[in-house]
């Protein structure tokens, strides 16, 4: 086994076993950390696959920005809403998450079944972050620049929408 | 307004109010009933431009309670003048004037924790100094403090 | 007679209150609460709602204490209300006791050395106040530098008598001690030492951006709210209203000196905000200076303390009044004696106790740290406050 | 010019003797950075005492060791001996767990920091981007010790730690993207080599926006670092301590820790990526200084000296100034900094565009057109800046407005 392959093992386990938490943890807080946690595992898989900058990416905009929005809103909120640690699973509810997982999760065993893999010989990977940056800029500038836009919009929209209005107040 | 004319101004506004006058210059005063003083106060200010109530001094008279309002115009300096309000000790019942001075909602709730005077209609009469499970009134000169609170002893000699 | 003895905001049932509210218990132990206050913040975000306050904390019965103890030995009670300001008060109980006997002459130079002594502490204690509310606002240095010049104030009051914070030195019919020329040679070495230093509070404080911007338009405290509720001293002054008992109704003898009486212009924001009040307290040292050297220039020779007041203190029969203007605002006592070695009745008026009540109507949609500001501007002492 | 290798190469290597790399990694590397955080942490906290003790007109610390030195050393052992104290009602796991997420944030950020001509752990290609990803992790920590003690002022702090390090990243980024457009690199070691030779080459000379970059990377990082007056996550007059409020001893220590260490990163990043990095600014004394152990013993001096003044004056700005206000603080972020910072980028480009820089003269040079307008157009903004600083105070002070206009 070299190295290779035991990043990927470690990045895995780093990857799945906090989503598992994350099912099982009762407390939102926890439950979050537990998601940057699998968040990171997800970086790591990236970089294994040699797209550096993309795994940084996810750092700096899941971890840095979004996890922090996450635990932002939670703990905004009421702390005996957040600790559900008295809270109850109805059978029901129980019931129909089993269902649905185990549905996913047969739709996922069977496209990894059916999918024709191929054995593709490792490839010397040379940097991501120069091509990804030149693509960004003569191949793609259009959709990069759309998105972009699609953003701003988005953003301005958010802001519309959280501002409180005169008659609310 | 000299404290001849606030009398003259408050005998005439509320005949019978005023129930003595003593224009001693270093401590003039005004006695006025409890029962008129809440009108006598809106007078004393807006017509006599008394809007600053400078202390309220409870004191224990034995048979009965006193209450010193003592009132200024903040523009305007000069000695001060003194409304006294006098209740019986078993029914110390006087209107309260928090809505006149905003001082006085304090200086109410420091009066009735201190020495007992209810200030009728006051929005939050509490007390202010003392913790708020204590008994008794500790200014009222028969006023014994107790040998324990809480467990923590107190009179130890 | 029951009245409802509630004294804490009912907590709104979690199921209906609105998620971003939350109820802040700041104090009674906070740093910026300048002594043991409590204030109750209702929150949204970092947005005060509404605030109540709670004091008491400190209470210690001060005025039953005046009561069970001879007059002398009440003075030494009095150091401890405004413990900043311990010769104001000294000064403030002596005078209301002094007013009891019908004809008490006070000795020309105990009346000076009153002065110098008052506008020293009115200088200390603003000292205090400002280099505390750099704290508050952030810059920890000015603090350092009020502390330098405050400990020369400090060490004065120490050779004159022995004490450096609870003074107990100005007593009913004079002043506990004579002053000595070394005494008056220090005093003069820091009026000359004192004035330059002054400007570098301005360069620190008063004209630092960030300074200004935290304070300006921030808790801004209108004439007629001021008025209503009683406030006095640099807080009232702030507000722009010129009022000083020291020159309006002067006791001792303030009238014989000249000095300003400096207001609040709304020179950075609106009239009567916090830099208003921080600004009022800086130029009034200028100005306790300038009646420390008048008074300094012209002290008399003679006794320190009145002839007619030897023995045991047994005022006559008889009550009085007497406020005088404190570095917080007008301190007053009354006083009701019985004719006995012992008051009948003792009431202090507090400034602060008055200044503080107004914090929940002038604090309600500021920010948190406004909150800090506001009450750091106020400048309360809880001494006297809980009495 | 040493090649920069990408991260997969770094963690792979060449498949073979990977356990001896790891070892040898954590023994080359890990283990002196440790030290060296703690001696940068160790140095900090003293010379922050001092300086403040002296601009207070104090002496600070005296009696542990010569001029105090010592003195937090002392405190160490000190805060090491104290109670764990956990709150009663606190989130013990995350309680626990926040120091160390922290500290971590902080010092993986030393990954990709020179501490010399080829002394770097990982000289990546994508450095600057690095360094941008890992520096919110901090915050991380500092929400979950926020959460965790489960007291409603660490809970502000927390909170506010968040605001402020997520919306300054915005404007450190675009001061980032700027360098990273004229050196054509991510890599800090190439930034570093592209600003050899003469003192002109440094980026903060390169062009007049590079100024207004520097500046605002500064205020950026100082807010990164929750420093003074950036300080509102610990405000220790508004929110007792803040997010650290129910720390105490060693975990507290951690925190602190993280705190100087950051401070150290930030300021060697600004020496990296404006003045120079290792290099003295004065090409024939680089020259004759050479490669080899010579130049990275000098260089290693250079840069951490260039990154300790940095330090100092964070200290003496968090000696002299208030804190401002949240609204405040995000009103500076967004309608000062960001403006300000996208207009850098277009303006040192465009500036690039038409003026462009010669190619990295090893040996001097760099004293061309540009560097001469680069001088003519900061010394007339500094100018004027300077003229309407004095105009302001001079309209301030009363006494200086009379003398002014007799």
């Amino acid at each position: 086994m070299d190295w290779s392959t035991i990043m990927w093992w470690v990045m895995a386990a780093v990857t799945v076993i906090p989503a598992v938490m994350i099912v099982l943890s009762k407390d939102i807080v926890r439950l979050a950390f537990w998601l940057l946690a699998s968040l990171t595992g997800v970086a790591g898989l990236y970089i294994l696959l040699g797209a550096d900058f993309l795994g940084f990416t996810q750092v700096l905009v899941y971890i840095g920005g979004i996890m922090v929005l996450i635990l932002f809103g939670i703990m905004m909120t009421n702390r005996d809403a957040v600790l559900m640690r008295r809270g109850e699973t109805s059978g029901g509810a129980m019931l129909t998450g089993v269902v649905i997982a185990a549905a996913t999760a047969l739709a996922l065993l069977k496209v990894v079944k059916d999918t024709k893999w191929k054995e593709a010989a490792p490839v010397d990977m040379p940097a991501t972050t120069a091509r990804v940056g030149e693509s960004l800029l003569t191949d793609y500038v259009l959709p990069f620049e759309l998105v972009s836009v699609l953003l701003l919009i988005v953003l301005c929209g958010a802001a519309y929408i959280a501002r409180r209005r005169p008659e609310e107040t | 307004m000299t404290p001849e004319k606030i009398h003259d101004a408050l005998n005439a506004a509320h005949p019978g109010a005023v129930l003595a006058f003593d224009p001693n210059p270093k401590l003039p005063s005004i006695k006025v009933a409890p029962s008129a003083w809440k009108a006598a106060a809106k007078t004393l200010r807006d017509a006599c431009g008394l809007d600053y109530l400078v202390c309220l001094t409870s004191v224990d008279r034995g048979a009965e309670l006193e209450a010193i309002y003592t009132l200024e115009t903040m523009g305007e300096t000069r000695a001060p003048i003194h409304v006294r309000v006098l209740v019986p000790r078993e029914n110390p019942v006087i209107p309260t004037v928090e809505d006149v001075w905003r001082t006085a909602d304090w200086h109410e709730r420091e009066a009735w924790d201190l020495m007992g005077i209810v200030f009728e209609g006051h929005h939050n009469l509490v007390r202010i100094l003392c913790a708020e499970d204590w008994e008794g009134h500790p200014l009222r000169k028969d006023y014994k403090s107790p040998d324990t609170y809480h467990g923590i002893k107190n009179n130890v000699t | 007679m029951n009245a409802p003895h509630t004294n804490t905001p009912a907590a709104a049932p979690s199921s209906d209150v609105r998620s971003e509210e939350m109820l802040l218990n700041m104090g009674p132990q906070h740093p910026s609460t300048h002594g043991v206050f409590r204030v109750v913040i209702r929150t949204d975000g970092e947005i005060v709602l509404d605030s109540e306050s709670h004091v008491g904390y400190l209470h210690r019965c001060f005025e039953k204490h005046c009561e069970s103890v001879s007059f002398l030995q009440s003075v030494l009670y009095t150091d401890r209300l405004d413990y900043l300001t311990s010769m104001g008060n000294n000064l403030a109980f002596s005078m209301a006791v002094e007013r009891l006997y019908p004809d008490l002459k006070i000795p020309e130079r105990a009346e000076h050395i009153r002065v110098i002594c008052a506008e020293l502490n009115r200088i200390a204690s603003h000292l205090l106040a400002i280099g505390t509310y750099g704290m508050d606002i952030g810059a920890i240095t000015p603090f350092l530098y009020c502390f330098r010049d405050r400990e020369k104030i400090l060490s004065i009051f120490e050779s004159i008598c022995g004490q450096r914070l609870n003074y107990n030195y100005v007593r009913p019919g004079g002043v506990a001690y004579d002053i000595d020329d070394s005494m008056i040679a220090a005093i003069k070495d820091f009026c000359g030492y004192f004035r330059p230093k002054a400007q570098e509070y301005d360069d620190l404080l008063s004209n630092n951006d960030i300074f200004v911007r935290r304070t300006a338009n921030v808790g801004v405290l209108p004439k007629d709210l001021a008025i209503s509720y009683g406030v006095t001293g640099p807080s009232l002054r702030g507000s722009g209203l010129k009022r000083d008992l020291r020159r309006d109704a002067p006791y001792s003898i303030y009238d014989r000196f000249k000095f300003d009486i400096p207001v609040g212009t709304g020179e950075k924001g609106t009239l009567g905000d916090c830099y208003d009040r921080y600004m009022v307290r800086v130029r009034e040292m200028i100005e306790s200076l300038k009646i420390v050297e008048q008074a300094v220039a012209q002290i008399p020779d003679g006794p320190f303390k009145s002839e007619q007041l030897k023995g045991k203190l047994r005022p006559p029969k008889g009550e009085s009044f007497v406020r005088v203007e404190n570095s917080r605002g007008e301190l007053g006592f009354y006083v009701i004696s019985d004719g006995k070695d012992v008051a009948a009745r003792v009431k202090c008026r507090a400034p602060s106790f008055h200044n503080i009540s107004l914090l929940s109507d002038i604090s309600k949609g500021c920010m948190i740290a406004d909150m800090v500001a506001i009450i750091g501007s106020l400048d309360i002492v809880m001494g006297e406050v809980d009495r | 010019m040493t090649t920069p290798y990408t991260l997969v190469d770094w963690v792979l290597g060449d498949g073979a003797g990977w356990l001896a790399r790891f070892i040898g990694a954590i023994l080359v590397w890990a283990v002196p950075i440790t030290g060296f955080v703690s001696f940068v942490g160790l140095l900090s906290i003293w010379l922050e005492r001092k300086i403040s003790a002296h601009i207070q007109c104090r002496l600070g610390p005296m009696e542990v060791g010569p001029h105090g030195a010592l003195q937090t050393v002392a405190d160490g052992v000190k805060l090491l001996a104290k109670e764990d104290i956990i709150p009663a009602d606190a989130d013990r796991i995350l309680f626990a767990f926040a120091p160390m997420l922290a500290f971590a944030g902080t010092i993986v950020g030393f990954a990709v920091v020179p501490f010399g001509p080829g002394l770097i752990v990982a000289d990546l290609d994508i450095g600057l981007f690095y360094l941008a990803a890992v520096g919110s992790l901090e915050a991380i920590g500092v929400i979950a010790a926020g959460w965790a003690s489960n007291n409603k002022w660490s809970l502000f702090g927390s909170v506010r730690a968040a605001t402020q390090v997520v919306s300054y990243e915005i404007p450190m980024g675009l001061a980032f993207v700027t360098i990273a457009a004229l050196a054509g690199t991510l890599s800090m070691v190439g930034i570093v080599e592209q600003q050899q030779g003469w003192i002109a080459n440094w980026f903060l000379f390169r062009n007049p926006f590079t100024w207004v970059a520097f500046i605002i990377y500064y205020i950026a990082a100082l807010a990164e670092c929750k420093r003074a007056p950036f300080d509102l996550p610990e405000a220790e007059s508004e929110l007792v301590s803040g997010f650290h409020t129910e720390y105490s001893g060693m975990r507290f220590a951690i925190f602190f820790l993280a705190e100087y260490a950051q401070m150290y990163v930030v300021s060697a990043v600004a020496a990296v990526l404006f003045l120079g990095g290792w290099y003295t600014g004065i090409a024939p004394l680089d020259a004759a200084i050479g490669g080899g152990t010579a130049g990275m013993v000098v260089g290693a001096g250079v840069i951490v000296t260039k990154s300790f003044l940095l330090v100092c004056v964070q200290m003496w700005l968090r000696w002299t100034l208030p804190r401002i206000r949240l609204d405040q603080m995000m009103y500076l972020c967004l309608k000062v900094l960001m403006p300000f910072g996208m207009l850098t980028l277009v303006g040192s480009t465009v500036w690039e565009h038409f003026l462009p820089s010669p190619a990295i003269v090893k040996d001097g040079g760099g004293w061309t057109g540009n560097t001469v307008m680069t001088g003519v157009v900061v010394a007339a903004i500094g100018t004027v800046a300077l003229v309407a600083y004095v105009r302001s105070v001079i309209r301030a002070t009363p006494s200086l407005r009379a003398a002014s206009n007799s």
